[in-house]
C-alpha cells in the first residue's frame, strides 16, 4: 500500500496551491475557485485517516460527506453573492470591494 | 412537579414582550390588544392561584427551586404566601387595566410602550415572588429601567421629564446599591442568598456594628421607595411627569416593592434591630403622614396632589409595620395586636394601589381632554360629567377612610394595631386622617366638581381636536375604573377573603422572627 | 506488474491530475481555462477516493464536485459579462508574500507530518475495511442524524439565502 | 313574632339597595325614583315596626338582654372579629321612631323638590338616591350590635349629610339659573365646614374605638358591657386616668361632633344650605340624634369605675349638654333665617339630651330624643312648607309685575320678609302651631314630658346633692334655656304668621300641596301625643320598656325619677311667659324697624348675631394656620430645603465633576496626557492603514500568523 505519509504530503500541497490561490487571485471567482481546491485538500485528509487509521468505522467518510455538502452551500452562497456584488458594483475584482476600509 | 405558576407568571409578560417587539411597528392595534391581552395571561394565573391557594397556611407556597449560578451558590427560588399573594394580584390587575387604559390614549411610540410595560410587569412580579436576594436584586433592577423609560419618554414636555427620570433613577440606585453592598455582608457571613433561610439563621449576628450598617444600607432602598420623608422627592416629579399608566404603576405597585421588601426582608432578617430602631422609624412614618398630608393641601397641581398625598398614605403603611415590629412578644394579646398591624399595613399597600391607581386613573381622565390639571382652571365638573363626579367622589372617599370603602379597613387595622403597641405614635397620627379628608375635599371635589360651571371657562380648558370619546367618562374609562372600584367596595364591605390570606401569613412571619 | 506498483503508478498519475489542475487553476490568465483545470484537479481526487476504497465518495465528489460546482462555477464565469475576456494579470500585488508563505507553509506542513508518528492501524484491519454504503447510511441516520439534519437545514438556508442575493432588485 | 327578628338585617338592607337601584339604573326617571325611594323606606317602616311589636310582646328577656345576630367578618391575627344586628328594648324604641320620621320626611320631598323645576332636572333622582342612603345609615346605626358597625354607619351618613348640604353647591352657570351663585358658593362651603368638622369629631371617637379594640379585643358592646371587662378596661391607666374614661371622652368627641355640640356645634347652622327637607331629616330628627344615641348605647363605659353622681367622663357630657343648651338657645334670640333658628334650636335641645344622658339617666336622654325627632322634623317641615309658600308667592309677584324681581337681595328664609301668614296657610300654621308648643313645652304637648324628666332628674339630683354643684347649674341652664327657647320660639311664629306681609312675596304666598301637608299633620299628632309615651300618669311605659338594657354592665341602673310638680310647674309657667312675651313683642313688629331685642340688648344682641364669633375664631385660630402650615411645609419642601438639598446634592456632583475636568485639561491634559495621545495617535493613525478593507490582506496576516505558529511549534 501507498504510505500515509504520501497522501498527506499531496493533500497538503493541493491545501496550499488551493491558499495561494485564495490569497492571490485578483478575480473573486478565482479566490472562490481557491477554497474549493484547500476543501478538497481536507477530503483527501480525511479519507486516508480513515482508511488507515479508523478503517473499521466510517467517521471519516461520514466527514467528508458533510464537508462535501457544506462546499456546496458554500459555493452556491459564494458565487451568489459575487453576482450581486457585481451587479452593484460592475466589478468582481476583490481589490475594488473594500468598503470596509478605514 | 407541580403546575409552575409561579414562572409562568412572571415570564409570560417577558415572552408576550418579546413577541410583541416583533410584530412590526405600524402595526399599532395589533401591538396594543396583543399586549391587553398577553397581559391578562398573569391576571387569570395569579386569580387561579389566589384560589387554590391554601388560606389556612401562612407559609410559602408553589415552591420553586433550580440552580441557577452555581458559582455564586444562586439559586433560581420562588414562592408566594399571603403577603405576596395580593400583591402579585395587584400588579396584574393594575398591568391590565393601564394597558387598557394606555391602548386608547397612548399615541407616540405605541411598539416601545408597550414592550416595556410588558418588561415593567415582569420585574415587578419577580420582585414579589422571588426568595433568594440574588433574583430579587436582579428584579428589582429590572423593574427600574422601562419605568425610566417610560417617564423620560412619554412624559409630558412641559413637566420636565428627563430630570424627573434621572432623579427616579438616581435615587432608586444609590438605594439599590446600598441594599446590594448589604446583601453581599449577608451572604460571605451566611454563605446563602436563600431569604427564608437567612431569616431563620439571623445573619451578621456577631458582628453588630455590620449588622446596623446592613440594617440601614435595606432600609435606605426600601424607605427611598416606599417612599419615606426624606426621602419622597423623587415621588411628585416622577409622578407629574409620567404618563397616566405610568404613574398608575409607580403608586399602584413600585411603592409596594419597597413596602414588600421591609417584610420580606427587613424585618425578618434584623428583627431585633428593627425593634430597636422602631421609635425613631415610627417618628419618621409619622413625618411622612401629616408632612404629605400638609404639603398634599398646599398643592394647586392634581397629580402632584396625589403624588403628595401617596407619601402620606404609605406612612400609615410604615406606622402598622413599625407598630408590628416595635416588640419581639409573641403571646397574646400582643401578638395578635403585631398581626393586626401587619395586616393592616400590607391591606394598606393593596388599597392604596387600588385607590390611588385610580386617583391617577381619573386625573388622566380629566388631563386627556383639558392637557391641565391646575385645579383653579375647573369648577362645576359635577354638572356636566356627573359619572366622572360620581366615580371621582367614590375614590376620594376611599382615599380619605370613608367606613364601607377599603382605604378604612386599613386603616383602622393600622391603628388597631397601633394604638396597642405604641399609642402615642397612634394618637399623633390621627391628626393625618383630618387633613386628608381636608385636601380631598377641599381641593379636589370642591375645586374640580364644585361652584359654577360655564361654557365659556371650560371651553378655554377643554381641547376638542385631541379628543374623540363622549364628554363625560367615555365606556374604555369607566372599564378601566370598575374593577377598582368593585374591590373598593368588597375590600370595605367585606374584607374577609383577602385579609384571611394576609392575616394567615403576618401571623406566621411574626411568630417565627 | 504487482499490485504495489500499479498503485503507485496509478497514484503518481492522479497527483499530476489532481497537482496540476490545482496550479493550473491557481495561475492561469483566462478564468475560464481556470474553471476547466479545477475540473481536472476534482477528477484526480475521484481518483484518490477509487484509490481509497471510498466508493461512495468518489461517486459523490465525480456529482456534486465536478457535476454541480465545478458547472455552476463555470456558468457564474459565462454569465459573467467581460470576466472571460480578461488577458491582464490575474494576481493581485501581495502575490508573491503569498507564494513565499504558502511554500513555507508547505514545508513546515511536510516536515510536521514526517515527523509525527500515525497510530496506523493494524495490517489486519487495514486489510478489511468497511466499505458498505449501507453502512455509511446507517451511521448517517443513527449516531450522525443531528449533523445530517442540521447540514440539510444548512442546504435550505444556502439554497434561500443564495436565491435572495443574488436576486435582481426593483430598486 | 320572633320571626321578625330574622328581618332585622333587611331595615337598613332596603333603603340601601333602593340607593344603589337608584344610582345604577333608574337615575333617568325622576318619578321611578323617588316611588322607589319612598317605597324602600315605607318597606323598611313596616319592618322595623313589625321588629318593635315582635320586642314588645316578647317582654324582658329581648327588651332588656337583647337578640343578636353575629356575623364573622373580620379576621384579626389568631381572632375572628365578628359584626352584626341586635335589637333591645333601645333599639327597638329608635326603631319606632326613625323609619317613620323618615317616611314622613320622603313624602313631604316628593312635593318639596319639584319647586319650579323641569322634571328631567337630573338632581331630583340624585336627591332620593342620597336620602336613602342616609336613611340605610341612621338604621344600620341603630340596629348594629357592635361599635364598628355602628361608626360606618355613622360616617356613611357624614358622607350623605356632606353630600346633601352641599346638593346645591354646583351648577352649571348656562343652563341652571334657578340656582344663585352665591347660594352656590355658601353650599360649597357649608358641606365642606360640615364634613370636616365632624370629622375631627369622627377621628376622635375612631381613635376611642381603635383604643377599645386595642384593650379588648372585640366591639360587641354586649361584649364591651360584660362587668369584668368594665372593671378590666378600668384597671388600665392611661394618660392619667382609667383607660375606660379615656375611651368614653373620646366617644363623646365624636358625639360632640355629629351632635353639634360646643365646640363644634359651627357646622349645624350652616347645614342649612341645604333643601329643607334635609334640614329636617339629617339636621334636625335622625342623625344628629346619633350623637346622643352613641352616648346612650355607651353609657357604662362613662360611669364604669365610678359612681354615677361624680364619674367625670358623665360630668364632661352634662357640663358640655348645659352649655350648648343655653348658649345655643341665646344665638337663637337673634337669627333672622326661619331656618337658622330651628337649627340653635335643635343645637340647644340636644344639648338637654346630653344633658340627661349627663346626669345619667339613659330614659331621660332618649325620651327627649324621640319627642324631639317628632317635634323638629315637623317645624322643619313646616319652615319648608313656608319658605315654599314665600318663593310661590315671590314668583306669582314678580308675575303681577309689581316688584323689581331678582335684584332686591330678597330671601324667601327671612323670617323678617314674612307676616300674616296663618290666614294664606293654615294647613301649615295648625302644625307648626303644635310643634311650637311642643318644643317650647307646653301641657300636654310631646316636649313638656320629655324636656320636664331632664329636668326633674337634675333638680332631684341637686335636692340629694344639697349643694350648689352641678347638678344645680344643669337644672339652671336648663330652665334658663327653656325660657329663652320660648323666646325665640314666640319671636319667630309672631315674625311669620301673625302681623302684616311685609313683602310682596308673603302677600301672595299660598298653601302647599297636600304631599307636603300632610306629613306635617301625621307628625303633629305625634308632637302632640308623643309624650305619652313615658308620661308619668301612665306608669313611664318606655322606661320599663328600654330602661334595663344597660343593667348586665352592672353600673348603669335605671331608677325613675317621680313626677316633680314645683319643677313641671316652673318650667311651664317659664315657656308660656316666653312664648307670650317673645309673640306679644314681636306681634306688631314691621318691615325697616330696628327690632325689639336689637334696641334692648344693644351689643349683646350683636354678640348673638354673630354666633358669638366662633366661626371667626376658628377661622382665625385653627383654618388660617394648617393652610398656612401647609403652604411652609410645602415650600420646605419643594422650594427650601428637601428638594433644594437633592438638587444640591447633585450640582455638587456636577461641580465636582467640572473641576475634575478643569484640572484635567489645564494640568494634565496638555502636557503629559496630550503628549502620549498624540504619540497614540500617530501610531494608530499608521496602524489604520492595515485596515485596507481587502479580505486577502487579512487572511495573508492569518496565514503568516499560522506559520509562524507552526514554526514555533517546530524549533521551539
Amino acid at each position: 500500500m501507498i504510505p500515509l505519509y504520501w497522501w498527506l504530503v499531496v493533500a497538503a500541497a493541493l491545501f496550499c496551491i488551493g491558499l495561494y490561490g485564495v490569497l492571490s487571485r485578483k478575480n473573486a471567482i478565482g479566490v472562490l475557485m481557491g477554497i474549493e481546491l484547500m476543501l478538497n485538500a481536507v477530503n483527501v485528509n480525511l479519507v486516508a485517516f480513515w482508511r488507515y487509521v479508523t478503517p473499521q468505522t466510517l467517521t471519516g467518510q461520514v466527514f467528508a460527506i458533510f464537508v462535501i455538502t457544506v462546499a456546496a452551500a458554500e459555493a452556491a452562497v459564494g458565487l451568489a453573492i459575487i453576482i450581486a456584488a457585481y451587479r452593484r458594483r460592475d466589478t468582481v475584482i476583490v481589490d475594488e470591494l473594500d468598503i470596509m476600509r478605514w | 412537579m407541580d403546575f409552575p405558576f409561579l414562572t409562568l407568571i412572571t415570564f409570560i409578560p417577558l415572552v408576550g414582550a418579546i413577541i410583541a417587539s416583533l410584530i412590526p411597528g405600524d402595526r399599532e392595534r395589533e401591538i396594543k390588544w396583543f399586549s391587553v391581552f398577553v397581559s391578562l395571561i398573569p391576571l387569570v394565573l395569579s386569580i387561579v392561584m389566589w384560589a387554590l391557594y391554601v388560606q389556612t397556611d401562612g407559609g410559602m407556597q408553589f415552591m420553586e427551586e433550580a440552580v441557577w449560578i452555581p458559582t455564586l451558590n444562586a439559586y433560581y427560588r420562588m414562592g408566594v404566601d399571603g403577603i405576596s399573594i395580593p400583591l402579585v394580584f395587584l400588579t396584574t390587575l393594575l398591568t391590565t387595566l393601564s394597558l387598557f387604559y394606555s391602548a386608547y390614549t397612548i399615541k407616540k411610540r405605541v411598539k416601545e410602550f408597550f414592550v416595556l410595560f410588558l418588561m415593567l410587569e415582569m420585574g415587578m412580579i419577580g420582585v414579589f415572588l422571588s426568595l433568594d436576594l440574588v433574583l430579587f436584586y436582579v428584579f428589582w433592577e429590572i423593574g427600574l429601567v422601562p419605568m425610566f423609560l417610560l417617564i423620560g419618554i412619554w412624559g409630558q414636555p412641559k413637566d420636565r421629564p428627563q430630570y424627573s427620570a434621572i432623579k427616579f433613577f438616581l435615587y432608586t440606585l444609590v438605594g439599590s446599591v446600598a441594599m446590594l453592598l448589604a446583601f453581599i455582608a449577608i451572604f460571605l457571613t451566611t454563605g446563602t442568598w436563600n431569604i427564608l433561610e437567612i431569616s431563620s439563621l439571623g445573619p451578621l449576628a456577631d458582628s453588630p456594628a455590620l449588622a446596623v450598617a446592613a440594617f440601614w444600607g435595606i432600609f435606605l432602598a426600601f424607605a427611598i421607595k416606599v417612599p419615606m420623608w426624606p426621602f419622597h422627592t423623587w415621588l411628585p416629579d416622577a409622578h407629574t411627569a409620567a404618563p397616566t399608566a405610568g404613574s398608575v404603576i409607580l403608586a399602584g405597585v413600585l411603592l409596594k416593592l419597597g413596602g414588600y421588601g421591609f417584610i420580606r426582608i427587613l424585618l425578618p432578617f434584623f428583627p431585633a434591630l428593627f425593634k430597636q430602631f422602631a421609635p425613631f422609624i415610627g417618628v419618621i412614618a409619622l413625618i411622612s403622614m401629616i408632612y404629605g398630608a400638609l404639603v398634599s393641601m398646599a398643592q394647586w397641581d392634581l397629580k402632584r396632589l396625589i403624588a403628595y398625598s401617596s407619601v402620606s398614605h404609605m406612612g400609615y403603611f410604615t406606622l402598622g409595620l413599625v407598630a408590628a415590629a416595635a416588640t419581639l412578644d409573641v403571646s397574646d394579646p400582643l401578638l395578635t395586636s403585631r398581626a393586626i398591624a401587619l395586616s393592616g399595613a400590607v391591606l394598606q399597600m393593596f388599597n392604596h394601589g387600588i385607590i390611588t391607581g385610580g386617583l391617577f386613573f381619573l386625573v388622566g381622565v380629566i388631563y386627556e381632554r383639558t392637557h391641565t390639571r391646575d385645579l383653579k382652571a375647573f369648577g362645576g365638573l359635577s354638572a356636566k360629567l356627573p359619572v366622572y363626579y360620581g366615580v371621582m367622589m367614590m375614590t376620594g372617599l376611599a382615599s380619605l377612610g370613608l367606613p364601607g370603602l377599603a382605604g378604612f379597613i386599613s386603616e383602622l387595622l393600622v391603628f388597631r394595631g397601633a394604638f396597642h403597641i405604641m399609642p402615642t405614635y397612634a394618637i399623633i397620627g390621627v391628626i393625618a386622617i383630618v387633613l386628608t379628608a381636608a385636601y380631598i375635599l377641599w381641593k379636589i371635589i370642591q375645586y374640580v366638581f364644585l361652584g359654577e360651571f360655564s361654557e365659556e371657562k371650560w371651553r378655554a380648558i377643554f381641547d376638542p381636536e385631541h379628543w374623540h370619546f363622549s364628554l363625560d367618562m367615555a365606556r374604555f374609562e369607566v372599564i378601566t375604573m370598575a374593577p377598582l372600584l368593585f374591590f373598593m367596595l368588597l375590600v370595605g364591605v367585606y374584607p374577609a377573603p383577602i385579609l384571611n390570606v394576609i392575616n394567615a401569613a403576618s401571623t406566621a412571619i411574626l411568630g417565627s422572627l | 506488474m504487482p499490485t504495489n506498483v500499479v498503485q503507485i503508478v496509478v497514484f503518481a498519475i492522479l497527483t499530476l491530475m489532481t497537482l496540476g489542475g490545482g496550479l493550473g487553476v491557481v495561475s492561469s490568465r483566462n478564468l475560464f481555462h481556470g474553471a476547466l483545470f479545477l475540473v481536472l484537479s476534482f477528477a484526480g481526487v475521484v481518483g484518490y477516493y477509487v484509490l481509497l476504497d471510498a466508493g461512495f465518495l468518489a461517486a459523490v465528489q465525480l456529482l456534486i464536485y465536478i457535476g454541480a460546482i465545478a458547472i455552476l462555477i463555470l456558468f457564474a464565469i459565462m454569465l459573467s459579462r467581460g470576466l472571460m475576456s480578461q488577458r491582464q494579470s490575474q494576481r493581485n500585488e501581495q502575490w508573491w508574500i503569498a507564494l513565499l508563505v504558502v511554500v513555507l507553509t508547505f514545508v513546515v506542513l511536510a516536515v510536521v507530518l514526517w515527523q509525527v508518528d500515525w497510530p496506523v492501524a493494524s495490517d489486519q484491519a487495514l486489510a478489511s475495511p468497511s466499505v458498505a454504503i449501507s453502512q455509511l447510511g446507517q451511521e448517517l441516520l443513527g449516531p450522525y442524524v443531528i449533523p445530517f439534519e442540521v447540514a440539510s437545514v444548512l442546504l435550505l438556508v444556502a439554497l434561500v439565502g443564495a436565491v435572495i442575493l443574488a436576486r435582481e432588485t426593483e430598486t | 313574632m320572633e320571626f321578625f327578628f330574622n328581618l332585622v338585617p333587611l331595615i337598613p338592607l332596603i333603603p340601601l339597595l333602593a340607593f344603589a337601584a337608584i344610582v345604577l339604573f333608574t337615575h333617568r326617571n325622576n318619578r321611578l325614583s323617588s316611588n322607589i325611594a319612598i317605597g324602600g323606606i315605607a318597606l323598611s317602616t313596616l319592618v322595623s315596626w313589625g321588629v318593635v311589636l315582635a320586642t314588645i310582646l316578647a317582654g324582658e328577656h329581648v327588651q332588656v338582654e337583647g337578640w343578636e345576630l353575629p356575623i364573622p367578618w373580620l379576621p384579626t391575627g389568631t381572632t375572628v372579629f365578628n359584626t352584626g344586628f341586635a335589637v333591645d328594648g333601645f333599639t327597638a324604641a329608635m326603631l319606632f321612631m326613625v323609619p317613620f320620621v323618615c317616611t314622613m320626611i320622603f313624602i313631604y320631598s316628593q312635593g318639596y323638590m319639584n319647586l319650579g323645576q323641569p322634571n328631567q332636572d337630573p338632581r331630583y333622582a340624585r336627591f332620593f338616591a342620597y336620602i336613602s342612603l342616609f336613611a340605610a345609615g341612621m338604621l344600620g346605626l341603630v340596629v348594629a350590635d357592635n361599635l364598628l358597625l355602628l361608626f360606618i354607619s355613622w360616617e356613611v351618613m357624614g358622607l350623605c349629610s356632606y353630600l346633601l348640604i352641599g346638593f346645591w353647591s354646583f351648577r352649571d352657570r348656562d343652563n341652571e339659573q334657578h340656582i344663585d351663585e352665591a347660594q352656590v358658593k355658601r353650599a360649597r362651603a357649608a358641606a365642606l365646614k360640615a364634613f370636616i368638622t365632624t370629622r375631627v369629631g369622627d377621628v376622635l371617637l375612631f381613635s376611642g374605638l381603635a383604643l377599645l379594640f386595642s384593650y379588648t379585643g372585640t366591639l360587641t358592646f354586649r361584649e364591651i358591657f360584660r362587668p369584668d371587662m368594665l372593671e378590666h378596661l378600668g384597671s388600665i391607666s392611661l394618660l392619667g386616668m382609667p383607660a375606660v374614661t379615656v375611651i368614653a371622652l373620646l366617644a363623646f368627641g365624636g358625639a360632640v361632633g355629629k351632635s353639634a355640640q360646643f365646640p363644634l356645634h359651627v357646622w349645624l347652622p350652616d347645614a342649612m344650605e341645604g333643601p329643607t327637607p334635609v334640614s329636617a331629616l339629617i339636621h334636625a330628627a335622625t342623625m344628629v340624634a346619633a350623637g346622643v344615641y352613641l352616648v346612650a348605647r355607651m353609657l357604662p363605659l362613662f360611669v364604669a369605675g365610678f359612681e354615677t353622681a361624680n364619674a367625670p367622663a358623665l360630668q364632661w357630657v352634662a357640663v358640655i349638654g348645659a352649655i350648648t343648651a343655653f348658649f345655643g338657645a341665646t344665638i337663637g334670640l337673634a337669627q333672622d333665617d326661619i331656618k337658622r333658628v330651628l337649627a340653635y334650636s335643635t343645637i340647644s335641645q340636644l344639648g338637654y339630651m346630653m344633658m340627661g344622658l349627663g346626669l345619667g339617666s339613659l330614659v331621660a336622654g332618649i325620651f327627649h330624643l324621640l319627642t324631639h325627632a317628632f317635634f323638629k322634623a315637623l317645624l322643619f317641615l313646616g319652615s319648608g312648607s313656608v319658605i315654599h309658600g314665600m318663593e310661590h308667592g315671590h314668583h306669582a309677584a314678580g308675575a303681577h309685575g309689581q316688584t323689581s324681581q331678582h335684584d332686591d337681595g330678597f330671601s324667601a328664609n327671612d323670617m323678617k320678609t314674612m307676616g300674616g301668614l296663618r290666614h294664606k296657610m293654615p294647613r301649615t300654621f295648625w302644625p307648626y302651631m303644635a310643634g311650637t308648643l311642643a318644643l317650647v313645652g307646653i301641657v300636654p304637648f310631646a316636649g313638656f314630658w320629655s324636656k320636664d324628666e331632664i329636668l326633674a332628674e337634675a333638680f332631684q339630683r341637686w335636692q340629694e346633692s344639697g349643694a350648689l354643684g352641678l347638678p344645680f347649674w344643669v337644672w339652671l341652664a336648663g330652665t334658663l334655656g327653656a325660657l329663652i327657647t320660648a323666646l325665640y320660639m314666640g319671636r319667630q311664629i309672631a315674625l311669620v304668621f301673625w302681623g302684616e306681609p311685609r313683602h310682596e312675596a308673603a302677600t301672595h304666598a299660598h298653601e302647599s300641596p297636600n304631599s307636603m301637608t300632610g306629613p306635617l299633620m301625621v307628625l303633629a299628632v305625634f308632637a302632640l301625643i308623643g309624650g305619652l309615651a313615658n308620661a308619668p300618669f301612665l306608669g313611664s311605659p318606655l322606661h320599663h320598656f328600654m330602661g334595663g338594657v344597660h343593667e348586665a354592665s352592672e353600673v348603669v341602673h335605671s331608677a325613675t325619677v317621680s313626677f316633680n310638680f314645683a319643677v313641671a310647674g316652673l318650667s311651664t309657667v317659664v315657656a308660656l311667659l316666653g312664648l307670650l312675651g317673645g309673640w306679644a313683642i314681636y306681634r306688631n313688629y314691621r318691615a325697616g324697624e330696628v327690632e325689639p331685642f336689637q334696641r334692648w340688648l344693644g351689643p349683646i344682641f350683636t354678640l348673638l348675631r354673630n354666633k358669638y364669633y366662633v366661626d371667626e375664631l376658628y377661622q382665625l385660630v385653627i383654618i388660617r394656620p394648617v393652610v398656612w402650615l401647609a403652604d411652609q411645609v410645602f415650600n420646605f419642601d419643594n422650594r427650601w430645603v428637601v428638594d433644594p438639598l437633592v438638587n444640591l446634592v447633585g450640582a455638587v456632583g456636577r461641580a465636582a465633576a467640572d473641576i475634575s475636568l478643569l484640572f484635567d485639561k489645564v494640568a494634565v491634559d496638555s502636557g503629559l496626557v496630550e503628549g502620549t495621545a498624540k504619540a497614540f495617535n500617530a501610531f494608530g493613525g499608521w496602524l489604520r492603514q492595515t485596515q485596507t478593507g481587502r479580505v486577502q490582506n487579512y487572511l495573508l496576516v492569518v496565514a503568516v500568523t499560522v506559520l509562524m505558529l507552526l514554526g514555533l511549534y517546530l524549533y521551539l
